[in-house]
């Protein structure tokens, strides 16, 4: 090895660190409210039904870009069973001139305007008109009935054709924001943002090896099977109670109540289970539609469900991407420059997750020169929503690719090369702040024991690829209420939406903190006036946030009934012990059930808490691929997949697994089958679950997840966040297999067949799909 | 879905009179049904023809070969001993439709008035030699599989015309068939391309006495290369011979770009499907001695 | 224009149904609506997800491809029709063991689908379970722990050598 | 009194304002302060952070590792560290 290598001691022997002994956290129970789901009683924001309940179906816009000139919906309004019908003249108005419009005022236009189009349709599929009728026949008829006269407008759907200068202008009051600073013309670039330190032109310079690639990825969808729905009641009094499927009741309250122009005091939002959103189901789409339409129809209730080709076309998909990277390292292995583009296209209103990947692309390593430039462009698609570490997978499959190049040009082993270049305890992270306690080496070196690394892969057009992530995670602000009862046992009412398994995984913090049964505890979600202000569930934070808020809540119960057993048993409340769940003082003794008996005859026990936990640890991951390619098909079959992922603590391991092979899942469907295809008009081709093919059971192997915890400093049960960053290298792991199976790189997302044949020369070169 | 009158009629004599008008059939309706709800085929009338007894009839008989009915579900074919034995390539296609679900309820007869250039079922009867048996006011006719299909979504049907049956000719020893598709996902998708391929050796097994070759997603309808099979009649099944055939193929695709691939990929597919479908097929063909099971075990 | 409406006669699990349904209402619509099945769910609407399934006349389908009118005369199963009064099927019990479920909104289907394939064939391979639920989308799983659920559940039945259930006869 | 100095990290973009420094060592006891020391020596660079006395839409404040909730209101140590960043929440 080069003499001059950067100091970088590596913990090699790979022993947790000494482990508390827990009795239900990190076990496997069965969750309390898997009965239902297994047996088809659960209740979701699709099977809603209520008294007089009246139907909606939206009119959607055939065209990508084209001036509303008038709507016509009188005919109709005559049709018999209709109820009731709206467009954007129904939503409160914007004061102020369209195209000069303040941050503020804009951020609420482009809210209003996605719900229904406000003068202008910005992407197949925008909402026009909403229309709701005693059956869903009716709406659907009446729909068709409804008569809009379009100026059709040229669209621009490709992010670097919507950059230039003579791209047709989606949005009059958009300029290009530099921080804080706008441009002087309306263009499509909503903002651009630059991350810099040190020289990285110098650095290039001395640089022994400099890879430099572009790549471009499509559009892709979350893919939740349960498509948007919501039910709405506007009562005669003027309070309007929503049931709909969403992963945050008080963000969807507090964007209804701004929409609408309302207090959010009057809206109530009741959770239903929800059938997957992985991040699609934060932003209201149908939830606006349905209160307007109930208002209108008499203070009716009103149900709204997305088709799949609604969901497909006029959700919230994440962005398709431009990016280009450039890595310098010196001869010992050792990153000393990077340079990265990334211009994503938000479609039709600013708010790409381009941060979110600048952010993460070279954050796993330690790097003293870089520049990083992050482009946010409007083009004519639906705006874009967030998918699991919003913007991370396509942004990390281009860094990942070229770093696997540098390794390939140094002779180096993927591992050796990343464990020398690793962000550790005490680094600077790419975003400046001194990096904390982390697990990134451990999962490289849980990787490289591996079997799977260990056992030499063989056979023609196979190949092994290897890659590693960041994600940030996030805190946010979590509530929850917990009650004792007589019996001992404990009501948990819980703010943070359960889209996977957490009201399981949160009951079981409560038990262990109480030393009871996790039976014992009923978790339960609260509607947005039972239960305290609690963010979204997303950014991976529902155990960290939720988990930590769930703790101090056992803690305060405890302190409670300590303090009333210190009154009955005649003794200083700081003299009851509690431990293993035994009160004692003294020669006094009590179990939690008996002491909940004698302390709630005397005053019930409630305790409230809320936390925003302030330091968040970042998530990393290595994963490793085996595939095989058939030369003369293109197709790519998965012969092995293991997956490493420093979560700190596990709380109901198989919730984790199940996280890490769910994301290592939708990571496959981004890197090999999936990806919005428009055609030139900007109609969206593919808008159904058979061509926008999602992997089935018989295209992915078993995935094995190896869950290391490296527990996290900042929380008292070292939890970590867990739920995004497993899709983050998964496309980057593929295509550094296919490389190695084949010899050539992939610069496109998805890699599908026609591609791969022309990336071995057959066929003519395709151009990056429209979408 | 646009609201229809349904009727579930119990013989031909009963269907042929109703099909006149605005009316479709009804078999398995995998098709039907997402057609009709997408606005992309209308109809006032849905005649269910499943309980018609000649179209849901499936027997062989040695001397005139399977008498499939049109309204057969693919599932009952998949379990039948016979076609699993004698009939390969059509099993080949009926395994491959949709998923399990679809071939529950999705129909041989259905997916041919389907008439999708990327049917999987056809190319299978053109390269068994299957004959279409049909009724109408002007009574029966018959015509060649590979006649049946008129473009996308169109066939040869006239006004008031019902698809009855399907027959696949008995094979003699040493026939071998086979279909093959291509699709990025292992399951659940339309084929961006597909080949069949059918050979018929001599009774020594060694030299094909004639063979057929159909592709499908290559063109309009689904394609009998007739210019394949015949270079192949004659020939040792060398590895030349099939080159030869397969590029014969090739040159006869006329694909398009769309969404589930493009023309170059096509082309090229329409050569390595071909290809493979003729290698499984001699294979086939040299082991069936119609005493052994043939094809799927 | 209300078009008129058919009598259907059905067994749905196990108990002998009528319903009134438009020629055009899918069997699906009809489940969930006029007979409150909302245990079969619709995600994609055209045979492409699974999450409709139902056994009709012993064969694994999707309700969704098939009009209510069509299922006169037929013996129907759903999820809600799974298990049963003494409890949970196996399916239904390694489900819950092995968390192979994360949102759930497939499980109902991904439950019949599996029932379909284990009466048919008691002892199916990793593979022949995958291809058998290939019709099955799921998002949150990555289908790993629900494969390995079905495995375990046909082991469980066939040690505890289950009553005869009527063969299934998908091919 | 002698106030407390800290080190505020100047964003890329703001970096020409500020003489083409990365980082600017200032005085004060919370991140208002700082930004009201940086605007003396580099008129502009508040109205670039700032807007109607708030941080701007996007970005947060954090300082010591720690994201906080008070923005310009949160207290700063000696020696702190101030960075700027933009808000990320995730899906």
């Amino acid at each position: 090895m080069a003499e001059e290598t950067r100091a970088n001691e590596i913990s090699t022997e790979l022993g947790p660190a000494q482990e508390p002994a827990f009795k239900i956290i990190g076990t496997r129970p069965v969750r309390p409210d898997g009965l239902d789901k297994v047996t088809g009683r659960a209740v979701y924001g699709i099977d809603m039904r209520l008294p007089g309940l009246l139907y909606g179906k939206v009119l959607r816009s055939p065209h990508a870009h084209a001036r509303i000139r008038s709507i016509d919906t009188c005919r109709a309004r005559a049709l018999p069973g209709v109820k009731a019908v709206v467009t954007a003249a129904d939503l409160p108005t914007i004061a102020g001139d369209p195209a000069h419009l303040d941050d503020a005022s804009f951020a609420l236009y482009c809210q209003r305007a996605n719900i229904l189009a406000i003068d202008k349709v910005l992407y197949h599929g925008h909402a026009v008109a909403a229309v709701a009728a005693t059956s869903l026949q009716v709406a659907e008829e009446a729909v068709r009935l409804i008569e809009v006269d379009y100026e059709v407008l040229p669209p621009v759907l490709d992010v670097v054709q919507a950059m230039r200068e003579e791209a047709p202008v989606l949005l009059p009051s958009l300029r290009t924001d530099e921080l804080g600073q706008k441009s002087e013309r309306p263009n499509n670039i909503a903002s651009h943002v630059r991350m810099q330190r040190g020289d990285p032109q110098q650095a290039f310079r001395e640089a022994a090896v400099v890879v430099d690639r572009e790549f471009r990825t499509s559009t892709v969808h979350q893919g939740y099977l349960e498509p948007q729905t919501a039910t709405g009641l506007w009562n005669s009094d003027g309070q309007i109670t929503i049931w709909t499927s969403t992963q945050g009741i008080h963000n969807q309250r507090q964007q209804i109540a701004g929409i609408l122009a309302m207090p959010a005091t009057r809206i109530k939002m009741v959770p239903m289970e929800v059938g997957g959103a992985f991040g699609g189901k934060i932003r209201v789409y149908l939830e606006p539609l349905a209160a307007l339409l109930s208002r209108q129809s008499g203070y009716r209730p009103v149900k709204l469900v997305m088709t799949y080709a609604e969901v497909l076309q006029a959700t919230g998909p994440t962005s398709g991407s431009y990016i280009r990277v450039k890595i310098g390292a010196n001869a010992a292995g050792c990153i000393t420059a990077a340079e990265a583009t990334l211009a994503y296209d938000a479609g039709a209103l600013p708010g790409s997750p381009v941060l979110d990947g600048a952010g993460i692309l070279l954050s796993p390593y330690k790097i003293e020169n870089f520049q990083i430039d992050a482009y946010d462009v409007v083009v004519n698609k639906p705006q874009t929503g967030a998918y699991r570490a919003p913007g991370s997978a396509n942004a990390n499959f281009a860094a990942e690719s070229v770093i696997d190049e540098v390794c390939e040009k140094l002779g180096m082993d993927p591992i050796e090369f990343r464990l020398r270049n690793a962000v550790q305890q005490g680094d600077r992270r790419i975003d400046g702040t001194v990096c904390g306690r982390v697990g990134l080496v451990e999962t490289l070196l849980a990787i490289r024991e591996h079997p799977h690394y260990q056992t030499p892969l063989t056979g023609k057009y196979r190949g092994r690829g290897v890659a590693s992530a960041f994600w940030f995670n996030w805190g946010g602000r979590s509530s929850v209420t917990a009650a004792v009862n007589p019996d001992g046992g404990v009501s948990l009412v819980i703010g943070a939406a359960d889209l996977s398994g957490s009201r399981v995984a949160l009951a079981m913090v409560l038990a262990e903190t109480l030393g009871i049964h996790l039976q014992a505890v009923k978790p339960v979600l609260g509607d947005s006036d039972a239960v305290g202000y609690c963010d979204q569930t997303s950014g991976s934070r529902t155990a960290f946030s939720s988990g930590l808020a769930v703790y101090e809540v056992g803690q305060k119960l405890i302190q409670e009934m300590a303090a009333r057993l210190g009154e009955y048993w005649g003794v200083p409340p700081a003299e009851v012990v509690f431990q293993d769940g035994i009160f004692a003082a003294g020669a006094e003794r009590m179990t939690f059930a008996q002491a909940a008996a004698q302390v709630t005859g005397q005053c019930p026990i409630v305790a409230a808490i809320s936390v925003h936990p302030q330091v968040v640890s970042p998530a990393f991951a290595t994963h490793v691929a085996d595939v095989e390619v058939d030369p003369e098909t293109g197709k790519v079959t998965i012969l092995r997949y293991t997956a490493a992922q420093d979560v700190g603590r596990a709380l109901h391991r198989s919730n984790v697994e199940g996280q890490m092979q769910g994301g290592v899942a939708q990571g496959v469907g981004w890197a090999l089958y999936e990806g919005y295809v428009y055609s030139a008009e900007g109609r969206l081709l593919n808008c159904n679950l058979l061509d926008y093919r999602m992997p089935t059971a018989l295209d992915l192997p078993m995935i094995d997840a190896v869950v290391v915890e490296v527990p996290n400093p900042d929380h008292p049960l070292g939890v970590r966040g867990a739920g995004e960053i497993p899709i983050v290298p998964v496309p980057a792991a593929i295509a550094n297999a296919i490389h190695d199976a084949l010899g050539s790189r992939l610069g496109m997302l998805p890699m599908s067949p026609a591609r791969i044949l022309e990336a071995i020369g057959v066929g003519q070169p395709t151009q990056p799909e429209v979408g | 879905m646009q609201s229809f009158r349904y009727v579930r009629v119990r013989s031909i004599g009963e269907a042929v009179p109703l099909l006149a008008e605005q009316a479709c059939v009804l078999s398995g309706g995998t098709d039907l049904l997402v057609q009709l709800r997408e606005g992309r085929r209308h109809a006032t009338l849905v005649v269910d023809v499943k309980f018609i007894p000649e179209l849901t009839e499936l027997y062989y008989d040695p001397a005139t070969g399977l008498h499939l009915g049109a309204a057969v579900p693919c599932y009952r074919i998949n379990n039948d001993p016979e076609v699993a034995h004698l009939y390969p390539g059509l099993l080949d296609a009926t395994t491959l439709v949709g998923g399990i679900q679809i071939q529950g309820r999705a129909t041989v007869g259905g997916n041919l008035c389907n008439a999708s250039p990327a049917a999987d079922s056809i190319p299978a009867l053109i390269v068994h030699g299957a004959t279409c048996e049909i009724a109408g006011p002007a009574g029966r006719r018959r015509l060649p599989v590979e006649a049946f299909c008129a473009g996308p979504g169109q066939t040869v049907l006239g006004k008031g015309e019902l698809l009855i049956e399907l027959r696949l000719p008995p094979p003699a020893a040493h026939f071998g068939a086979a279909y093959l598709r291509f699709t990025p996902r292992s399951d659940m998708d339309i084929a961006v391309a597909g080949a069949a391929a059918a050979v018929q050796l001599d009774q020594a097994g060694t030299i094909i006495r004639s063979a057929r070759v159909a592709l499908g997603a290559v063109a309009p309808v689904p394609l009998l290369v007739s210019e394949a099979g015949a270079a192949l009649a004659g020939q040792l099944p060398s590895a030349e011979a099939i080159e030869a055939a397969a590029r014969l193929a090739e040159a006869a695709a006329r694909p398009i770009d769309d969404v589930r691939g493009t023309a170059a990929q096509r082309k090229h597919l329409a050569l390595v499907l071909t290809r493979r479908a003729l290698q499984a097929a001699i294979a086939r063909a040299q082991v069936n001695t119609l005493g052994r099971a043939n094809g799927h075990v | 224009m209300c078009d008129e409406t058919i009598l259907v006669h059905a067994q749905i699990n196990g108990e002998e149904v009528a319903f009134a349904c438009r020629p055009a209402q899918t069997l699906l619509d009809v489940l969930r609506g006029e007979l409150g099945l909302t245990g079969v769910k619709e995600a994609c609407g055209n045979g492409n997800c699974g999450a409709c399934n139902v056994i009709m006349n012993g064969v694994l389908v999707n309700s969704c491809l098939v009009l209510g009118a069509e299922a006169e005369g037929c013996t129907i199963t759903t999820i809600e029709g799974i298990g049963g009064p003494e409890g949970l099927h196996p399916l239904q019990q390694k489900f819950l063991e092995h968390a192979a479920l994360q949102c759930g909104i497939c499980t109902p289907g991904v439950l019949v689908a599996a029932k379909a394939l284990l009466d048919y064939n008691p002892h199916p391979s990793e593979q022949q379970v995958r291809r058998w639920l290939a019709g099955n989308l799921c998002r949150c799983t990555g289908y790993d722990k629900i494969v390995r659920a079905v495995l375990d559940a046909a082991d469980t039945i066939a040690l505890s050598v289950a009553p005869v259930a009527e063969v299934s006869s998908n091919g | 009194m002698i106030e407390r100095m800290a080190v505020v990290w100047i964003p890329a973009q703001l970096r020409e304002m500020a003489g083409g420094k990365e980082q600017v060592e200032v005085p004060g006891d919370t991140v208002w302060q700082l930004v009201g020391q940086l605007e003396a020596r580099y008129p502009g660079l508040e109205r670039r952070l700032c807007e109607n006395g708030q941080l701007r839409a996007g970005l947060t404040v954090c300082v010591d590792g720690c994201f906080s909730s008070l923005g310009l209101r949160q207290r700063v140590a000696e020696n702190s560290e101030v960075h700027f960043l933009p808000a990320i929440s995730g899906g």
